[in-house]
């Protein structure tokens, strides 16, 4: 029986407003129908309402995205293609993204994050790159709730389970747990693809008469969500039995990669673009706006998973492991035979037409006839905005001063916090080394993954301290991006450029919207000032519950180059004896600090101010101390300070140190204040790295020890290394084995 | 030494198998596809990691039945080495070359780490190099390692000294004994679950798997040398 | 003492890429007669006896057992033989 | 057409980790009646019908759905309802 019958009609759309439900606004579909010069029937008000939505428009945040610098001396290709491309030298170039999953894994956790992560990979491998690394950046609500313990180990098994099975490694991300991620987690997958400056792809549909094929997976009703006219009716029908939920399947998309990157390579290639967020009304929509051309499409050829599809739940399905790719006329059965050898169907559903509309064909009749470029570029929203009054309030609030009694126990105590706690109970769980070319495992401040054949490597991070965005979006913006950019320094890269997950909540809320322009405004100034322009990114808005919006957390996500990995760096410790420099003075600056966290359970006050002159300077500073062979280890002084920064360096190690200080304890140990390093020399090289780094300041060595000694005029703080790590190395996997 | 990696859809550590011995090993080695009927000409064969068919319904299940699998039926019985790592592991078992099956692991979740892997019978063509008990560092990155087989057939590996490697301190899988792998009873056949090929490059960490290919080089060496001179 | 058996299999729109791989691989062994396979799971509870098992099993199932999102399940309840 | 329902289950003296893992879990939970769990699989085939369906479904859990150094398994063949 045809379902389509119980679609409305287009009187009946404008009449009972079904499109307000279907998601356009009233002004919106006024707009459609000026656009079209008559009513939109049912199938394209679904068209409308979804690639005009926020996700697939960013209708609000374009305006914002606009402050962001987004070309360079090295960028191949900015946003606007499935990722960014950065030339790397040797007519090769890195191309990565990052992308949201919050909600998808908020209703299936497993399933949310996997897709996540089998959608970013697709995006790099549209380009022509073939993917190298994923990292995943992750924020959970409070561990205590076993709602939250079970998002949390379904979101990394499934992550685990589509990186895992299709062989790339995972070998970085960030970890956060925080209440205000309760009910919302958030869930942003990267990846890293290597390439050819030759093998760059597009998502075009030029040249008329070309074929346009569709590969990979069959079309099922996955992702239709469940709130519209049609599908409700559908719905009551067997609503036991239908879930609109998307599978992910590794395996094929391990098989898509293959033959597409085999497809790159040929000639009758025309253009390439993912099906990923509304599917098939998206890749064919914007592929024929980007080549000023039209498409016309068969969907009784479409590969269909389930019976009787409507042309509405075909185009708007989002089932997984699919591609759209325009290829010459008459190549067909070469495309054709390329898929076949990897047991993949490529089927010819249409063709380039001159006319600029998409034109859609279903049982011989046409159901849908709208301009392509009016589906790909929807009307932008400038929203209101207001500055928040807590932001006024922590501005004027005065100085927070911890009171600490017991040093030894606070350090101890900070190390055991989910957040600061060892990601090993995480990172164990994903194939980190396969593809053999991990030089710098998950662990240390960024991952380093080797170029293959040549002596470089890629250094890469995602960061982002949204606790200092909660109090200061601005500053807290520039941080993300600086930190970022410090971690992949300390590793021994280049920052080359940054792709960006803004996840914020609603945009409608004004306070909410000033957040949002104000991390970005941030964020763009440190771009500007350290030289690594936008590549890519995704925005995620909305990200709220019945008890509010989640803190700003503009994830980043940096990718650097190491020239030579004769210059990789870690942040361990390496031989007893070794000199410890630290460089940058703490200030009092507690504002969103973990230890703040750690004794208040919230945060207040003013977060810790960035200089970004200074910062590059120093970045400038350090890294030419790496190339030149002076330093054994460096670290950067994040999230818990000094003392965890210490603490990470001597864990793993055989090894302690003896440092003296003769300034206040409290702030050198705990201070967030930007900028600073922890760094290690060996004796020969002393002379030449203090003659370097003006700044650096002795503080003591690095002994063969447990103990770990921080000498202060007052007192001294006597670690035990075994008893910090035990505490550090267990949290995480007690929490999760005690609980379930 | 000519090498074949068999390439299975889903293999995913075959370019780090043919690296290993292309650049490790600095011997001829090619890709052969799963849909290849034949195996002559090439002097080992290596089935690599990875999830081939996706690991779906059991690792290794569906693999078995590729067009390959005959010949590297045929190779083992002729005396090749064949060495299966991981995922070839699991496919030589569900194939029948070697005994016993795969578990989930003990914990029930994928794991990937650095090893202790006890060299426990150094008198194989795949260990020469290495000493007896000797300890070595080699990755593991599994979600199905827990090596099980029945009471009859442990006796027999034991006696016939078939458990070629343990895991050595903690066993991260829960396998038999203490299983990390084994070899048949011809002593051409050696499955494996942690990866050598991710320990033939001191840049990433060890080079102890190394060894185990130059040992088969070595062995192959001898060989075709003894044939050559009776 | 009873013997809980529990079935939980994927709901009918959501894909089975298990099932599609091994459907595709019975065909290629030449058996084409097979044509859907899915696959799900089969759970086996020894329960003590007691007024409220089809009850018990039911929350069990619906928070433990079975993903309610993506899968549905049945059971059957069997009294168990002693030996 | 046949529906084809196959129960595979892990024989009795292999140790189920799953199994075990999730009598914990239900012990945790408090469903302190469980006193065992097997887990297994559920599979089910549509077949098309002729004479030798069992015989083909029994070659096919051998050699394909249960590894039988392992697993156990057994099936019911029924007869599929047209709508
Ligand atoms: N979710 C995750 N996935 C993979 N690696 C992670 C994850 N979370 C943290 N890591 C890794 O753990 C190490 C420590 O993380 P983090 O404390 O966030 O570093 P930093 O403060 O230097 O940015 C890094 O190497 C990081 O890549
Ligand atoms: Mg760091």
């Amino acid at each position: 029986m045809p379902l389509t019958h119980l679609e409305p009609s287009p009187e009946q759309i404008e009449q009972e407003k079904v499109y307000r439900t279907m998601g356009l606004t009233e002004e919106e579909y006024q707009k459609v129908k000026n656009l079209l010069g008559r009513k939109p029937n049912y199938t394209e008000t679904g068209l409308f309402s979804v690639m005009w939505s926020e996700h697939c428009s960013y209708k609000t945040s374009k305006p914002v995205l606009k402050y962001f610098p987004t070309t360079g001396e090295h960028v191949l290709q900015g946003p606007g293609e499935g990722a960014g491309i950065v030339d790397i030298g040797d007519g090769q170039a890195v191309v990565f993204k990052i992308e949201s999953h919050n909600h998808p894994s908020a209703i299936e956790p497993y399933q949310g994050a996997a897709t996540g992560v089998g959608g970013i990979i697709r995006d790099v491998f549209s380009m022509g790159a073939r993917p190298v690394a994923l990292l995943d950046s992750l924020r959970f609500g409070d561990l205590d709730s076993s709602r939250v313990r079970y998002l949390f180990e379904e979101v990394v098994s499934g992550i685990a389970g589509y990186g895992n099975c299709i062989g790339i490694p995972t070998v970085g991300g960030e970890l956060q747990f925080d209440p205000c991620y309760n009910g919302n987690p958030l869930v942003n997958a990267m990846c890293v693809g290597i390439m050819d400056h030759a093998d760059i792809q597009v998502g075009q549909a030029r040249g008329i008469g070309n074929t346009v094929m569709y590969v990979g997976a069959s079309t099922g009703r996955d992702g239709i969500n469940g709130a519209t006219f049609a599908s409700e009716e559908i719905s009551e029908k067997s609503d036991e039995k239908r879930s609109a939920v998307q599978v992910g399947d590794p395996f094929m998309e391990k098989l898509l990669v293959e033959a597409c990157l085999e497809l790159t390579k040929h000639d009758a290639l025309v253009g390439i673009q993912d099906m990923g967020a509304a599917g098939l009304v998206s890749s064919a929509s914007e592929m024929a706006a980007k080549a000023g051309v039209g498409i016309h499409m068969n969907l009784d050829l479409i590969p269909q998973r389930e019976t009787e599809m409507t042309p509405y739940e075909m185009m708007l399905s989002e089932s997984q492991e699919r591609m759209l790719i325009v290829i010459k006329k008459g190549s067909e059965e070469e495309i054709k035979a390329i898929f076949a050898r990897w047991g993949l169907h490529a089927v010819a559903v249409g063709e380039v037409i001159e006319e600029e509309v998409l034109r859609l064909e279903h049982k011989g009749k046409i159901v849908a006839d709208v301009p392509s470029d009016s589906l790909a570029s929807a009307p932008v929203r400038h929203m209101p905005s207001k500055v928040p009054a807590v932001y006024l309030a922590n501005q004027a609030a005065p100085a927070w001063k911890p009171e600490i009694n017991n040093y030894a126990k606070t350090i101890k105590k900070l190390l055991g916090q989910p957040t600061l706690a060892s990601k090993e109970w995480v990172t164990r769980q994903y194939d980190y080394m396969v593809q053999t070319n991990t030089v710098v495992a998950p662990g240390s401040d960024a991952a380093v993954v080797r170029v293959r054949g040549t002596k470089k490597g890629l250094a890469m991070t995602t960061d982002c301290n949204a606790k200092y965005l909660a109090l200061d979006p601005n500053e807290g913006g520039k941080i993300a991006v600086a930190e970022a950019a410090r971690n992949i320094v300390c590793s021994g890269g280049v920052p080359l450029a940054i792709t960006d997950c803004l996840n914020f909540g609603s945009p409608e809320n004004p306070e909410v919207f000033w957040e949002i322009d104000e991390s970005v405004k941030g964020m763009a100034k440190a771009c500007d000032v350290l030289k690594t322009p936008v590549i890519s990114g995704n925005v995620s808005l909305y990200n709220e519950t019945d008890r509010g919006a989640i803190d700003p957390t503009p994830v980043v996500g940096m990718v650097g180059l190491v020239e030579d990995l004769d210059h990789v760096m870690t942040a361990s410790f390496k031989n007893e004896g070794d000199a410890v420099y630290v460089i940058g003075t703490a200030k009092p600056e507690f504002g969103g600090s973990a230890l703040q966290i750690l004794m208040d359970g919230e945060v207040s006050g003013k977060a810790p101010a960035l200089d970004l002159e200074l910062e590059k300077g120093r970045q400038g500073k350090v890294l030419e101390a790496i190339k030149s062979g002076f330093l054994a280890s460096a670290h950067d002084i994040s999230e818990g300070g000094l003392a965890v920064a210490v603490a990470e360096s001597v864990f793993g190690t055989e090894l302690g140190c003896d440092l003296k200080f003769d300034t206040d304890p409290a702030v050198e140990l705990f201070s967030e204040t930007q900028s600073r390093y922890l760094i290690t020399v060996p004796e020969i090289t002393k002379k030449d790295f203090e003659a370097l780094v003006g700044d650096a300041v002795f503080v003591g060595n690095v002994t063969r020890s447990e103990t770990v000694n921080l000498a202060f005029a007052s007192s001294t703080v006597t670690l035990n290394r075994n008893e910090l790590e035990n505490e550090w190395r267990g949290a995480l996997s007690c929490i999760m084995s005690a609980k379930n | 030494m000519k090498t074949a990696v068999i390439v299975f859809p889903g293999s995913n550590c075959d370019q780090d198998m043919y690296y290993a011995i292309k650049d490790g090993l600095d011997e001829e080695v090619d890709y052969v596809w799963h849909a290849e009927t034949s195996l002559d000409g090439y002097d080992a064969i290596m089935i690599p990691g990875g999830f081939s068919y996706g690991d779906y319904l059991r690792s290794g299940a569906i693999a078995r039945f590729a067009g390959i699998m005959p010949a590297v039926i045929k190779a083992a019985k002729e005396g090749k080495p064949v060495l299966g790592v991981c995922n070839g592991f699991q496919i030589l078992l569900e194939a029948g070359l070697l005994p016993g099956a795969m578990l989930k692991n003990k914990h029930l979740k994928f794991i990937c780490e650095t090893v202790n892997l006890q060299v426990k019978n150094n008198d194989t063509q795949f260990t020469k190099l290495y000493n007896q008990d000797e300890v070595i560092r080699i990755p593991i990155a599994h979600g199905e390692g827990n090596y099980f087989c029945d009471d009859e057939t442990l006796k027999e590996l034991q006696e016939n000294n078939r458990i070629v490697f343990t895991y050595s301190g903690e066993n991260p899988n829960g396998s038999r004994a203490d299983i990390a792998g084994i070899i048949n009873e011809a002593g051409n056949v050696l499955g494996m679950m942690p990866h050598p090929e991710r320990a033939a490059d001191a840049l990433l960490g060890s080079d102890d798997g190394l060894r185990l290919f130059q040992s088969i080089l070595n062995h192959w060496r001898e060989s075709t040398h003894a044939a050559y001179t009776s | 003492m009873k013997k809980v058996k529990v079935f939980i299999t994927l709901k009918e729109s959501v894909l089975d890429p298990q099932g599609q791989a091994v459907m595709q691989s019975l065909h290629n062994m030449d058996y084409k007669a097979v044509k859907d396979v899915r696959i799900g799971k089969y759970i086996e509870l020894q329960m003590e006896d007691s007024a409220d098992v089809a009850e018990q099993v039911d929350t069990i199932c619906d928070q433990l057992l079975a993903n309610t999102v993506i899968e549905n399940y049945r059971y059957e309840v069997e009294e168990e033989v002693h030996s």
